[in-house]
């Protein structure tokens, strides 16, 4: 075990360092936006006079870099200071956006991620049949339509014509579970239409490229027949790519959503973030990029993790 | 000669269909002046007309010609998606093959480098960037291409590191040749497969970033039709059961998905996976 | 149906392949019988079908291929065209088999004995206690070391020699009556070769199965099995008893196999060793990391005119050496002389003469030619390059090369790689190297790849352009009927350091050290008592 | 004595509301209870409840739910008293006072003070302040308090004080040794906040003590921000809120036709400009303005920039439905002679200018920019339309460059309109037009408390800035609202601001 501790450690330093830079990066970002939150927030109605005032009241009269230093200093302490715009805590703003954000993608792998392995497995099992090659145009299909288009089209069909669901998805902390999950369905439909199309299609390529390997002819000629030649002895050995693309498609999921966003009026946290872009906010902007950065950094890290203990060759090492 | 029209007869009718609308498309985009007879900023009647023969497909919000701007968007969407991607290959294949030629130290770097733009969400990415540089379509060319090269410099690391360790490169090497023969002669003829077919791919991934984009009014701005912002802005007469805003979203959808196919087709080809 | 006893019966098998280029005939009428407990052994060269016959003959064929009429019956089991569930009925418990590379064909996510007891266990022949208990019974059999332990270790953690063994007590999990032995022992080395076919042997003979052994090697052959097959393009060439078919062989193609066998380098005067030698190799250690030593103080000249063989089999470090006289890898001490003139250790530091004058051919002509540049081109390059000969002289040259490599010019000229042979493949590849005009070439296992006959011919070809350019080779090879038809000198080396060397005539006939008397006797020869003679022997050395 | 002075001129503005588009069955009597859905398309993650930054119509409607201000602008059009019991003027309107209810009980359960009020107006004028009505705020020269009293004082004569006041950033909250504390949103108003996400969504309760009598009748109301127009349509047209404001014209009529939905329009001061900065060239000259004010084709504009939702414009900011209107003012219209003439009085054979755009200006705003390119071409006029990113557009090129597409959502009162954006060295003068006799007459109305006179002065003030501002006007936009039938509203509503003066979380019903 000690090797993938090591590789932990390794990456999540590595993980941290690029935390930084992207902290850095966006800090710089935002100072380098035209117009800043005082600007922004006052919007027409500002006048240089309360510009000034507002900007002494954010403290935005200090230099960048002192800003930054503050800043640096209170995350360190687990003090994601206030929103500039409108005062809120940052974590507060941000955490029922991220909860909604994660509800909202928790229930989309939930559909997606045994979805898509179930009909790799079957596309794989039947490589070459009509249910193979159906499932490969309809995925390649989904994966090519833009999700607001599918997005319209759900909507269209199950709120508009059906009228069974509803087509805006602004759920609130208040809702009850029930509730959350009926508003929820539409956009996690859409989300799901799209990765899954990815996940399966991996899914199968990773198993049938491991078909013409010398010990899956092996399996064979052992007897075996081509479900368990699928599920145990190629599987097992395809979980590391299988498990990546899983891991890519959740970090969508949570971070590439703004659309789905818009198109359902999901509270999200992508959508904060565009808010937060243009009024300049950018406490807010920081953490955010922060999380979606972690979130892509710790998933890539569990997929590598997974992909290591499941293959004994990296694991046990002699 | 005669081997590429029987191989053309070998070609899967997904495929086949697939390379038909592709050079449909670019047909229709290079004869899109000649074929409407509305400017693509054009008012000519009230909004939302119905389709009839003088406006095919009605008008939009604005009471522009629909089949005018459809053809227009496709022309700017397509035109700008494959600039983009030209740039973006330009940019990930001369980085990932000078990684995988010269080594050294800016290999770890170019790839730290490109790690760290990967663990970046990319669509919140392009938007960022965006809002910094404005949305004329040079930087929006740029910021598509700069963080999209990233995924084409791996690939092309991949595929170039495998090519590398190959006795022929290195024979090259003994003989003394320099990282440009390397490069042109000995390592990038022998990732052709793969490059076109993550070409296709990219071309697909950028094409539908800058719908995105449009559709979140980053992208191509008005007056220039785009797709993207063609089905945000008409979406609403989805509520009421008029498909006509779904057209351009159909025809993004008929695009990749033909090139798709396309990709789907070669890339078996190249690695000749029967299965 | 002439041997009711029989236990596998081909009759007019045919296999096809579909590929680019068409329909091909892999298997073209074969008639086979195996009675139980026999061991028959099918030889022939590589694309004989002899492996697709192994596959047939558990009514397998490969993907691309289906059987086109015949048929083989097993036990009064039809095999050609059986349901799945009949197939994988009779697998592993009745017909079992035994792979060439056991490090690919185990596999890699499962354990050794989770992959010997998968099939007793799911046909409900024992219980998992059981199939455990006897696998380590049959690992002891076959002379594993540690069997109460080694079957709890992953593939990649166990030697390729052992895993060979390995799987062999796997296919034996379920007694079956029948295994199909394809290439056992291709891949391994040849003092490992002699244990794991003994192994065989003696497990074969003690559980009465009968086997089908498929290889190119005549003397493994003549080892192994009671009666002997020759296939050569999908047919049948002829079938006799062993002993038999060596001494008296009736076609043709099977004399000629065996004339291979007995080839021998015709009688030349030797350039003299009395002058400086033109490579000059001293005290060199080098390695990977900074951990590992694959060479270890080693030192040796090639004169001018010679062959030197470096002998050794995988892990010895003979690549490594080659590796750190092309410049590959800068030796962490020692130094390459080159006509005793300083070599600098690193390639890129070399000058483009240095460069030109010493030139490697490769073991894979498959990697070592641009699959995107023809023929012509690969030649041209270092004409020109080194030369500078453009136009009109620079394609007479290429042209005169390709005569000299036995190559027609008029048809190879804008060949690319992927039309030409394995053989014509390394004549390009020694082209190229002789396009370069050197005086020293290393040649890394360059026929290890290929068939005995094409071998032969690449051999002869070599040992003329020495005479013809005047060059200078360092053979590396595992094989030591190649060392015996080549070499001037022989190096032997043994886990990176240098064991013994001297000129072929002195190492061949009397070897001063024990690794290299056991490197030759484990030789397999002709004589098919020879492995029982050799196995006491071995034993004791090892 | 001043307010029965000005219900006699603003009566006559009541029946321009647009109420009267209602089926009469509209009309019943007010119901208490239900729950309430609206999604409105203002509102971001930036809002809060500070009062110094409210900007959008959200806020608006959030804040006249939770909080009272002063006074407050009746559906009539009238003002009247809200936290103020009465309020009156001295002759010379300078000094102002307003008598504070009692008993009025905020939410926290803390009761009215004059403290309160003193505290919630000097937020906005104290050294330093952020606020946006600072300029409204600074007019005061002394707060006092008298009692029941709150007696105001300012630096010049305003006889609009009143209205000034009644602005939804002058909220009165509860106050703690004169510092207001806005930071729950705890206010005296009719709705309780329940719940607050910015950019998201309010939720509120009927206050069960409020002091009004016959208002804030829902029982509870979800009032969200649905920024896209698509989903706000949808949601409406399948039921999934009650209300849905800012339907683009041009598919108002779609909507309409959906099925238990109505449209409630108001045609209020909302009006679009393309403001020319007089102080640079060409605009310098009164006559080339005059020619770009006769090249627009203004009805074409309405058809298709407002689909018809909407009226003309005749290059001042006073919208037909004010008590001070000049309707005797020669209407501007497409005149390409006549541009050509003003343009040869200037002495120019053509002019060449670009007219700087961009949507966030107002929707439609480079298309409109482009029509009007178009027009004017036939008087010789070349305009280029330069479009601009809709980020940063009200930094970076509104007044910044010499013609840009401009909006305003109109002001209470005529008074407050010209002051903000005519009045030579006012903060948003975006033409910066600088006319004595214009600055002269509109401090003088200030004071003028003889409602004859008054008018006469806004007349003269308008004719000023049509004849010589800088500013063209094309058209006043109509407010668009859909409602479902579930939405009852009273006869009489407010337009001096969209959704009945963005009151109609306490002014209407569940049917």
């Amino acid at each position: 075990m000690n090797p993938i501790l090591i590789l932990i450690a390794k990456r999540l330093g590595l993980g941290l360092l690029t935390l930084w830079f992207v902290s850095f990066g966006v800090f710089f970002a935002i100072e380098a936006l035209p117009g800043d939150t005082a600007e922004a927030i006052l919007g027409q109605s500002a006048t240089p006079e309360t510009v000034a005032a507002l900007r002494k009241e954010l403290h935005l009269n200090q230099p960048a870099l002192l800003r930054y230093w503050n800043w640096q200093i209170a995350v360190l302490t687990g003090d994601f200071g206030t929103s500039l715009s409108n005062g809120r805590p940052v974590s507060e703003l941000i955490g029922t956006r991220l909860g909604n954000t994660m509800f909202l993608a928790g229930m989309a792998a939930l559909i997606s991620v045994p979805l898509a392995l179930c009909l790799g497995l079957l596309a794989a099992l039947w490589r070459n049949s009509l249910f193979d090659r159906l499932i490969n145009a309809v995925t390649l299909t989904s994966i090519s339509m833009p999700e607001f288009f599918i997005g319209y089209v759900l909507i269209f069909a199950f709120a508009i014509r059906a009228g069974i669901l509803p087509p805006m998805s602004a759920i609130s902390p208040t809702m009850g579970l029930p509730d959350r999950i009926v508003f929820t369905i539409l956009p996690a439909l859409t989300l799901t239409l799209v990765v899954v199309a990815h996940m399966m299609r991996m899914t199968r390529a990773s198993l049938v490229n491991l078909l013409s390997l010398p010990y899956v002819e092996m399996a064979r000629l052992k007897g075996a027949r081509e479900m368990r030649v699928i599920l145990f002895h190629v599987l097992p050995n395809a979980l590391g790519p299988i498990v990546t693309v899983i891991a890519l498609n959740l970090a969508y999921l949570i971070t590439g959503v703004v659309v789905v966003e818009v198109v359902f009026v999901y509270p999200g946290l992508g959508q904060l973030l565009v808010d937060s872009v243009s009024s300049r906010d950018l406490p807010v902007v920081q953490v955010s990029c922060m999380i979606f950065a972690s979130a892509y950094i710790l998933l890539n890290l569990t997929a590598d993790v997974i992909a290591i203990v499941s293959d004994p060759r990296q694991l046990h090492r002699t | 000669m005669k081997t590429r029209l029987a191989n053309l007869r070998q070609v899967p009718p997904t495929a086949l269909f697939g390379i038909v609308i592709v050079i449909l498309y670019i047909v229709l985009a290079i004869l899109t002046p000649a074929l409407t007879p509305y400017s693509q900023r054009e008012i000519v009647g009230g909004a939302f007309l119905p389709w009839t023969s003088a406006h095919p497909l009605g008008t939009d919000s604005l009471g522009r010609d629909m089949l005018t701007r459809l053809l227009y968007g496709g022309r700017n969407t397509l035109g700008i998606a494959f600039v983009t991607t030209i740039l973006a290959f330009a940019i990930g294949m001369a980085a990932g093959l000078v990684a995988v030629t010269v080594g050294g130290w800016l290999e770890p770097i170019l790839s730290r480098i490109v790690d760290m733009l990967m663990s970046i969400p990319q669509l919140i990415f392009k938007l960022f960037l965006l809002s910094i540089f404005g949305t004329s379509i040079p930087t929006l060319i740029l910021v598509i291409a700069v963080l999209d090269s990233t995924r084409v410099f791996r690939l092309t690391r991949a595929a170039a590191s495998s090519i590398a360790v190959m006795d022929y490169v290195e024979a090259a090497r003994l003989r003394g040749e320099g990282p440009w023969w390397l490069m042109t002669r000995e390592i990038l003829p022998n990732i052709t497969a793969p490059l076109i077919a993550e070409f296709g791919l990219r071309f697909c991934f950028v094409f539908l970033a800058i719908a995105a984009l449009s559709f979140l009014g980053l992208g191509i701005q008005p007056p220039l039709a785009d797709w993207g912002s063609m089905v945000r802005e008409n979406a609403t007469l989805i509520t009421f059961g008029d498909i006509t805003p779904l057209i351009p979203a159909a025809a993004i959808a008929v695009l990749t998905i033909s090139v798709n196919f396309i990709v789907d087709w070669m890339l078996h080809k190249s690695t000749g996976l029967k299965e | 149906m002439s041997d009711p006893t029989a236990l596998l019966k081909l009759r007019d098998l045919r296999l096809d392949g579909q590929g680019a280029s068409g329909t091909t005939h892999i298997l073209r009428g074969i008639d086979l019988d195996l009675a139980k407990g026999e061991v028959l052994g099918v030889i022939g060269e590589s694309g004989a079908g002899k492996s697709s016959l192994g596959l047939a003959a558990m009514g397998f064929c490969r993907n691309g291929c289906r059987f086109a009429g015949g048929s083989a019956n097993f036990d009064g089991n039809e095999l050609i065209g059986a349901r799945p569930a009949v197939l994988s009925g009779l697998r592993s418990t009745r017909i079992a088999y035994v792979a060439q590379s056991a490090a690919a064909s185990f596999n890699p996510a499962w354990r050794l004995i989770d992959q010997y007891c998968e099939f007793p266990v799911l046909r409900g022949l024992m219980d998992r206690k059981a199939a455990e208990k006897d696998a380590i019974e049959i690992y002891e059999q076959l002379r594993l070391p540690n069997p109460k332990e080694i079957g709890f270790r992953y593939p990649h953690q166990v030697s390729g020699g052992q895993l060979q063994r390995a799987m062999t007590a796997m296919a034996m999990s379920c007694r079956p009556d029948l295994i199909i032995f394809d290439e056992p022992t291709t891949a391994l080395d040849v003092t490992t070769q002699i244990e794991v076919l003994s192994a065989i042997r003696s497990a074969v003979n003690e559980l009465g199965t009968a086997a089908l052994y498929i290889t190119h090697d005549l003397a493994v052959v003549a080892q192994m099995a009671d009666r002997i097959m020759v296939m050569r393009h999908g047919e049948v060439v002829e079938e006799a008893a062993t002993r038999t078919m060596l001494d008296a062989p009736r076609e043709a193609y099977t004399k000629s196999l065996w004339a291979v066998r007995n080839i021998r380098p015709p009688a030349k005067p030797l350039p003299p060793t009395d002058t400086a030698p033109l490579m000059q190799i001293s005290n060199v250690t080098a390695g990977y990391g900074s951990n590992d030593t694959a060479l270890q103080d080693i030192g040796f000249d090639v004169h001018a005119g010679r062959t030197r063989a470096v002998v050794g089999e995988s892990g010895s470090g003979k690549s490594t050496a080659a590796r750190v006289i092309a410049g590959l890898l800068p030796p962490r001490s020692g130094e390459v002389r080159l006509d005793g003139q300083l070599l600098p250790p690193d390639y890129r530091k070399r000058s483009r003469d240095q460069l030109r004058k010493v030139q490697l051919i490769y073991q894979m002509a498959d990697t070592a030619l641009n699959p995107r540049q023809r023929i012509g081109d690969i030649i041209a390059r270092p004409v020109s390059f080194y030369a500078g000969l453009r136009g009109r002289a620079l394609r007479e040259r290429v042209r005169e090369i390709l005569s000299d490599i036995e190559l027609d010019p008029d048809t190879y000229m804008d060949r690319s790689p992927a039309e030409l042979s394995g053989g014509q493949k390394q004549r390009v590849g020694i082209g190229r190297a002789l396009a370069a005009e050197p005086q020293f070439i290393i040649c890394d296992e360059v026929t290890s790849a290929l068939d005995q006959i094409v071998a032969e011919n690449i051999l002869t070809l070599l040992q003329r352009v020495q005479r013809d350019y005047g060059l200078s080779y360092m053979f590396i090879t595992h094989d030591l009927s190649t060392v015996r038809a080549i070499a001037d000198d022989v190096t032997v080396m043994q886990r990176g350091k240098i064991v013994e060397q001297g000129t072929a005539t002195h190492i061949l006939e009397c070897p001063q050290h024990e690794y290299t008397r056991k490197l030759l006797a484990s030789v397999p020869e002709m004589d098919p008592d020879w492995l029982s003679k050799q196995v006491s022997g071995v034993d004791s050395i090892v | 004595m001043l307010r029965t002075n000005r219900r006699t001129f603003i009566q006559g503005a009541t029946a321009l509301g647009l109420a009267s588009t209602l089926p009469r069955a509209a009309f019943a009597q007010p119901t208490r209870g239900g729950r309430l859905r609206a999604a409105m398309g203002h509102g971001s993650t930036s809002d809060s409840f500070d009062p110094a930054l409210y900007s959008n119509f959200y806020m608006r409607a959030q804040t006249f739910a939770r909080n009272n201000m002063l006074t407050e602008i009746a559906p009539d059009q009238t003002l009247r008293g809200e936290l103020a019991e009465r309020f009156e003027a001295n002759a010379t309107a300078d000094v102002w006072r307003f008598k504070i209810r009692e008993g009025v009980e905020f939410h926290n359960g803390k009761t009215l003070t004059p403290e309160d009020v003193v505290a919630s107006i000097d937020y906005h004028r104290v050294d330093g302040s952020k606020s946006a009505v600072k300029s409204s705020a600074e007019s005061i020269a002394e707060i006092s308090i008298d009692g029941p009293w709150v007696v105001m004082t300012l630096h010049e004569p305003n006889a609009d004080f009143a209205y000034l006041i009644s602005d939804f950033h002058f909220s009165i909250f509860p106050s703690e040794n004169g510092k207001i504390d806005f930071s729950e949103g705890v206010g005296t108003g009719g709705y309780v906040v329940e719940s607050y996400e910015p950019g998201v969504r309010t939720e509120f309760k009927r206050f069960a003590n409020y002091w009004k009598p016959d208002s804030a009748y829902f029982d509870e109301i979800e009032l969200l921000t649905v920024a896209d127009k698509t989903a706000r349509i949808t949601a409406i047209a399948t039921g999934q809120v009650d209300i849905a404001d800012r339907i683009d014209a041009t598919t108002a009529s779609r909507v309409e036709s959906a099925s238990g939905v109505r449209l409630f329009r108001t045609s209020g001061p909302q009006h679009f400009s393309f403001a020319m900065n007089v102080t640079q060239d060409p605009f310098t000259d009164r006559n080339v303005r005059l020619a770009l004010k006769y090249a627009v084709n203004r009805e074409e504009m309405v058809e298709k920039i407002l689909g018809g939702y909407g009226s003309v414009g005749n290059d001042h900011p006073i919208p037909s439905s004010s008590p001070y209107f000049n309707a005797d003012l020669e209407q501007h219209s497409y005149d390409p002679d006549r541009a050509r003439f003003h343009m040869k009085e200037a002495g120019l054979d053509s002019i060449s200018t670009e007219l700087h755009a961009a949507d966030a200006a107002f929707t439609g705003a480079v298309d409109a920019a482009t029509l009007y390119s178009e027009s004017a071409r036939a008087a010789g006029i070349d305009i280029k339309v330069a479009r601009e990113p809709n980020d940063g557009y009200w930094k970076n090129i509104w007044r910044n460059k010499p013609w840009a597409a401009s909006f305003w959502s109109g002001r209470p009162t005529a008074d407050a309109m010209f002051s903000l954006t005519y009045a030579s060295g006012a903060p948003w003068n975006e033409t910066a037009w600088n006319n004595e006799r214009f600055d002269k007459i509109l401090i003088a109305a200030r004071g003028e408390l003889d409602e004859g006179k008054r008018r006469e002065m806004y007349h003269e003030m308008q004719k000023l800035v049509h004849d010589d501002g800088g500013a063209v006007v094309p058209m006043f936009a109509d407010y668009i609202v859909g409602l479902r039938d579930t939405v009852a509203t009273p006869e009489v509503t407010g337009n001096n601001l969209d959704l009945d003066g963005l009151r109609f979380l306490e002014r209407w019903w569940m049917a």
